[in-house]
């Protein structure tokens, strides 16, 4: 049999396609009609959850570009058992993330020791104004709904999965 | 000599510019087209001043510089998990292969290995992130060559294996998922069936392109004898990759000194070269190493060990002093980080050699006497990402 | 309903501005429904995705709304430019269209102006868009925009000769220059005495037809020979500077040019409005006459259209070695096979 | 994996590891060639990591020499070039370094030693390129060390073609100049930019500007001691 000439199969290759994409759909997703499911492990934003925060500014720290901002107070929290000391606590008054200046790279929710901050896939917070990307407290408390259950994982690996703490 | 911006050098430069008697015996007077930071065929923002006697290039001067964001002065106030997240920002299309040789770096420093579960995953992504790259070259070279439908394949069937690569480690493009001593987690359930019909749908988008462009008649008489580099200057000017590949160099850091946290001598697989070292040997030598990483991630996928992920790391990061060097052979070409370390959170000096770099320096000894067109092609045969030249 | 048509006779004033009125509203509107059923809706099926589904039902005005789109646009032009010729380019290169599309026969009398030297009028005034290019190209004082010019005047010359050479052999068989005439031809032909389906000059001139096809494709500056609007080299070479309503008219005469060369070629090849079951003088082709026409441009363009999808392109000396080299020695050979098969048989 | 052995003595000899010495031959052999055929002044250290890697350091006026010996022995493929400067940031080096407060005077703190890595070294800059031998599938780096007062060295661009580029930007960057480059001026910079930024004592302006996010702290309790510790 002859070599068909690279220009033939070429033609012949689009034809293919257009009688593939005619018979059984696009591989396009029609974004405004069709959405795509993004991964259970997509950065898209990240969501506070402010019970488990004790503002000891690790992710402020570690952030490569400085864009969560803390401010908080101490306060003396009712002693655990009767008689005992009133105990110090550290109060959230404000927890800014900077998601214009945010690069999604993850640190601030690995290094957090208390398990405060969470990835959520949620990608469709954009805004007109690039002031309004600045998320506060009670903004990212909301996205915690939005933030999926851990997956279970592979076959052979001795990772235990993590809970996300719902409340 | 040292004043940098010295006026006897610029000025002699302006003037053999200026110089526009190009070819005597035609009298006829040179064109110097400015193919400007913002043009179609350079992958993002290089100008190339070139100097045309007709269509004919005299010269050509690629100037870099226009998305330099100075990595190596950031590295000097940024600790280690801040820097993978710099890294892979350097080549953004195979971004966890940025990754790769800056944390193998840093684990000689440390003497920490990782577990064999993570080599294997590590290895893994390293060859997704090299089929998302040159996948894209594939079809980018097609659209700039003129055949657009060559790059809508290449972008569909790269979708795939994004999300892949999104699904373990959370970024599409910027995964940062390579920790010191191991990886940040583990793959999530079924991960590993849909990255096997991923390589399938790739392994069918390689058969597609065979017959689409690199069997093409009009795609090989614009790539075949163009742009030719003899193995020596290649070697001169520190060709690496693919374009070493073409011409004629068997050569490869997987194979011939493989750092000690990846996996490539598990696995069967075969370097492939190509004698002619033109445009035509670079694509049909990244052609083929496409399907080869493939079929590399495909055996991977059937061997992974089960176990740990991350070996025992203290948490906050203090590398030993002492400097180390190592390069991987990256979808680009050869990636290496020199890390100098004093003991401390930050590392003292990073020095970043990055393949396109050298790769795009050849430009002014290659496109000589070549066409506007050819340039064109050349230029994308040496397949450089801004990122990685301007670091 | 015949005689009604038939004993229409306008005063020539009433005629002439029918047919303009006519002509004005067939070219945009062909233009358009190439324009959209290709450029849109068929390379995009040929690259696995839908192509624009907003405008219209399912997509179908997205070419009007980028009508009013370029024509609300600002009209820039560049301050070196030599202002009177780069305003007047783009209408050369429309007139050249519009001129084609008098000779262009629907059905028997749905014609403009049945010249009887159709074939030569039409490959005359085929090459008047060079001009109109030459002078975009070079008005515009830009370099990338001065190279198209020039690569389109190299490329629109280089591919005018293997035009006129393969038509050459469509009139030698047809003994007419006539379009009509080569249309009666056709139908009445026979091929050796067979002649159920008439006798359409594709099967007798397929040489003739592809190297027709291959200058067509280098006339409409399309992949593989779109050197001149190269647009990873040249950034669309001589429309660069063309903002605005110009530039709607650039695109308006590149696809209305691809619209009449296929019906050029439809008639020349396929046996134009005539179909062969039916006898051309009936009256039914007052109707019939177009539609017919119209599917077989359609299956023409979508020939040309496919190749424009699927090949990447020459360079600027291969492009016109393979004219010059090629084309034109295998259109000269046809010719000559022709004539004599033409006084042997 | 062999631990890594304690900063290096800027002794002549090749360092010695901690028992057992395990010695690597081939870069031993390496070594010993490049010596013979650059002379034994001109190779003032070197250190060889086994099984890793060779470094060997040039006297400045043997660096052009150094790449034509190490190309005649088969290192032809040209990896890198580049420069390192050893004095230690004036503008604190961590995340957290005094410095970078605003606000408060940072206490003048007192230049430390200048410590040079693998190889030794006299000098602050010291130039760094690295070279491999494909045959071999072994690297070689080379250092020199460069005076203060005149950072001028030979150029590597007729050996190796690619350092063209290299030594375009370390003397941007560093200050270096090559002497017989065929066009030394600025790569990446603007040819009107003051100051070779990957100098140490170059500030990194971003850092001035802003306020640093992560310095603030829990503000204490009104008027309370903060004697019980800073909450859980």
């Amino acid at each position: 049999m002859p070599k068909v000439p690279g220009l033939v199969k070429g033609l012949g290759v689009t034809f293919g396609e257009m009688v593939k994409t005619l018979k059984d759909g696009p591989q396009t997703t029609l974004y405004p009609h069709e959405r795509e499911v993004p991964t259970p492990r997509a950065r898209g934003v990240i969501s506070l959850h402010e019970e488990n925060c004790t503002a000891c500014m690790l992710c402020a720290r570690e952030c490569p570009d400085w864009c969560i901002f803390i401010e908080a107070h101490k306060y003396l929290a009712p002693p655990r058992r009767e008689g005992g000391k009133p105990r110090q606590k550290n109060a959230l008054d404000r927890f800014d993330i900077d998601f214009s200046l945010c690069m999604y790279c993850g640190i601030c929710v690995e290094v957090c020791p208390f398990e405060a901050l969470f990835w959520s896939p949620e990608h469709e917070y954009s805004e007109v104004h690039i002031a309004d990307l600045l998320h506060d407290k009670s903004r990212l408390g909301q996205w915690m709904q939005t933030v999926p259950e851990f997956e279970a994982y592979e076959a052979g690996s001795e990772a235990k999965v993590k809970k996300v703490p719902r409340n | 000599m040292t004043a940098t911006s010295d006026p006897t050098q610029l000025s002699e430069l302006a003037a053999r510019a200026t110089d526009n008697r190009v070819n005597l015996d035609f009298e006829t007077e040179g064109m110097t087209l400015n193919m400007g930071p913002q043009h179609p065929a350079t992958h993002g923002t290089l100008r190339i001043v070139a100097r045309l006697d007709g269509e004919q290039v005299v010269s050509a001067e690629p100037i870099p510089g226009y998305m330099h964001r100075g990595y190596e002065k950031l590295t000097e106030v940024r600790s280690y998990p801040q820097i993978n997240t710099l890294v892979n920002r350097i080549d953004w299309l195979g971004s966890f292969a940025n990754e790769v040789p800056f944390i193998l770096a840093a684990e000689r420093l440390m003497g920490v290995e990782a577990p064999p579960r993570a080599q294997w995953i590590r290895t893994i992504l390293f060859e997704l992130s090299r089929i998302a790259n040159i996948s894209l070259f594939l079809g980018d070279y097609g659209l700039q060559l003129g055949g657009m439908t060559a790059g809508f394949y290449a972008f569909r069937d790269r979708e795939h294996v994004l999300n892949q690569i999104e699904a373990a480690t959370g970024g599409r493009f910027h995964p940062n998922y390579d920790r010191i001593g191991g990886l940040k987690d583990d793959l999530p359930k079924g991960w590993i069936a849909n990255t096997h019909n991923a390589m399938d749908k790739i392994l069918a988008f390689c058969d597609e392109m065979d017959d689409l462009l690199i069997g093409n008649e009009i795609f090989q008489s614009r790539t075949r004898g163009i742009g030719v580099i003899p193995a020596d200057i290649a070697l001169s000017y520190g060709l690496s990759g693919a374009n070493l590949r073409a011409s004629g160099v068997d050569w490869d850091l997987r194979r011939d000194s493989c750092p000690p946290g990846l996996v490539y001598d598990q696995v069967d697989w075969k370097v492939w070269t190509h004698p002619d070292g033109d445009c035509f040997g670079r694509t049909w030598v990244r052609f083929q190493e496409t399907r080869e990483a493939a079929l590399i991630v495909k055996q991977l996928l059937d061997t992974i060990p089960s176990g740990p992920v991350m070996a025992k790391v203290p948490r906050i990061i203090k590398v030993p002093e002492g400097e180390a060097y190592v390069e991987t052979e990256n979808p680009l070409g050869a990636m290496g980080y020199y890390i100098v370390s004093k003991g401390d959170l930050v590392p003292f000096r990073v020095k970043i050699r990055s393949a396109s770099f050298n790769n795009i320096s050849v430009v002014p000894w290659v496109a000589r006497g070549a066409y506007v067109p050819d340039l064109i092609s050349i230029l994308g045969s040496l397949y450089f990402i801004l990122g990685d030249i301007d670091r | 309903m015949t005689l009604l048509l038939a004993s229409f006779d306008p005063p020539y004033w009433l005629s002439t501005l029918i047919k303009v009125l006519v002509i004005s509203a067939v070219v945009p509107t062909t233009a358009l429904i190439l324009g959209m059923v290709f450029l849109f809706k068929v390379m995009s099926w040929m690259q696995s995705r839908l192509g624009p589904q907003e405008a219209g039902p399912r997509g179908t005005l997205q070419l009007l709304a980028d009508g009013v789109k370029f024509l609300q646009k600002e009209d820039i032009a560049p301050n070196g430019a030599d202002l009177f010729i780069f305003k007047i380019a783009p209408l050369v290169v429309l007139m050249s269209t519009l001129l084609l599309y008098v000779a262009l026969p629907a059905s028997a009398h749905l014609v403009i102006s049945d010249l009887d030297v159709g074939v030569f009028y039409v490959m005359a005034v085929s090459s008047l868009s060079v001009l109109g290019v030459l002078m975009a190209g070079w008005a515009s004082a830009n370099k990338y925009s001065l190279m198209g010019g020039l690569r389109a005047a190299g490329q629109l010359i280089a591919y005018e000769l293997p035009m006129v050479l393969a038509v050459l052999g469509v009139v030698i068989q047809a003994g007419t220059l006539s379009l009509n005439g080569i249309v009666f031809a056709q139908a009445d032909g026979s091929i050796f005495g067979w002649d159920a389906i008439g006798n359409p000059y594709i099967l007798t001139q397929f040489v003739g037809f592809a190297i027709f096809l291959a200058a067509v494709q280098a006339e409409l500056t399309q992949p593989p020979f779109d050197m001149p609007v190269a647009e990873s080299e040249i950034v669309s070479g001589y429309q660069v500077e063309y903002t605005g309503f110009r530039f709607l008219i650039f695109f308006l005469a590149e696809f209305a040019t691809a619209f009449v060369f296929a019906g050029v070629a439809s008639i020349l090849f396929l046996g134009g409005w005539a179909v062969p079951w039916l006898d051309t003088s009936s009256d039914w082709y007052y109707v019939l006459g177009p539609i017919v026409l119209f599917a077989k441009v359609m299956l023409v363009s979508f020939l040309i259209f496919w190749i424009r999808f699927t090949y990447p392109r020459f360079r600027e000396d291969q492009l016109q070695s393979f004219a010059w080299k090629f084309l034109i020695p295998l259109a000269l050979v046809n010719i000559v096979v022709t004539a004599v098969l033409k006084v042997v048989l | 994996m062999s631990q890594l052995s304690s900063a290096d003595t800027t002794t002549e000899t090749p360092a010695e590891d901690e028992a057992p010495v395990e010695v690597d031959e081939r870069r031993q052999a390496v070594l010993d060639e490049l010596t013979r055929r650059l002379g034994a002044d001109a190779v003032v250290g070197s250190h060889i990591e086994p099984g890793y890697d060779l470094w060997v350091r040039v006297t400045r006026e043997a660096w052009p020499e150094a790449a034509v010996a190490a190309k005649a022995m088969g290192y032809t493929f040209f990896d890198f070039l580049s420069a390192i400067d050893w004095l230690p940031s004036p503008f604190g080096r961590d995340m957290d370094a005094q410095e970078d407060l605003l606000g408060d005077p940072a206490p003048a703190k007192e230049p430390q030693p200048i410590v040079q890595g693998h190889a030794g070294g006299e000098t602050r800059f010291q130039l760094l390129a690295r070279l491999y031998s494909i045959s071999a599938g072994m690297g070689v780096l080379f250092k020199a060390d460069l005076p203060d007062d005149d950072l001028s060295v030979g150029t590597w661009s007729e050996t190796f073609l690619g350092a063209n580029w290299h030594e375009r930007e370390t003397h941007e960057m560093f200050g270096i100049t090559f002497v017989g480059h065929p066009n030394l001026i600025k790569l990446y910079l603007p040819t009107d930019f003051q100051g070779y930024p990957l100098r140490k004592d170059f500030p990194l302006l971003a850092r001035r500007v802003r306020p640093w996010p992560g310095i603030v702290d829990v503000e204490p309790m009104p008027g309370g001691d903060d004697s019980e510790g800073d909450g859980e």
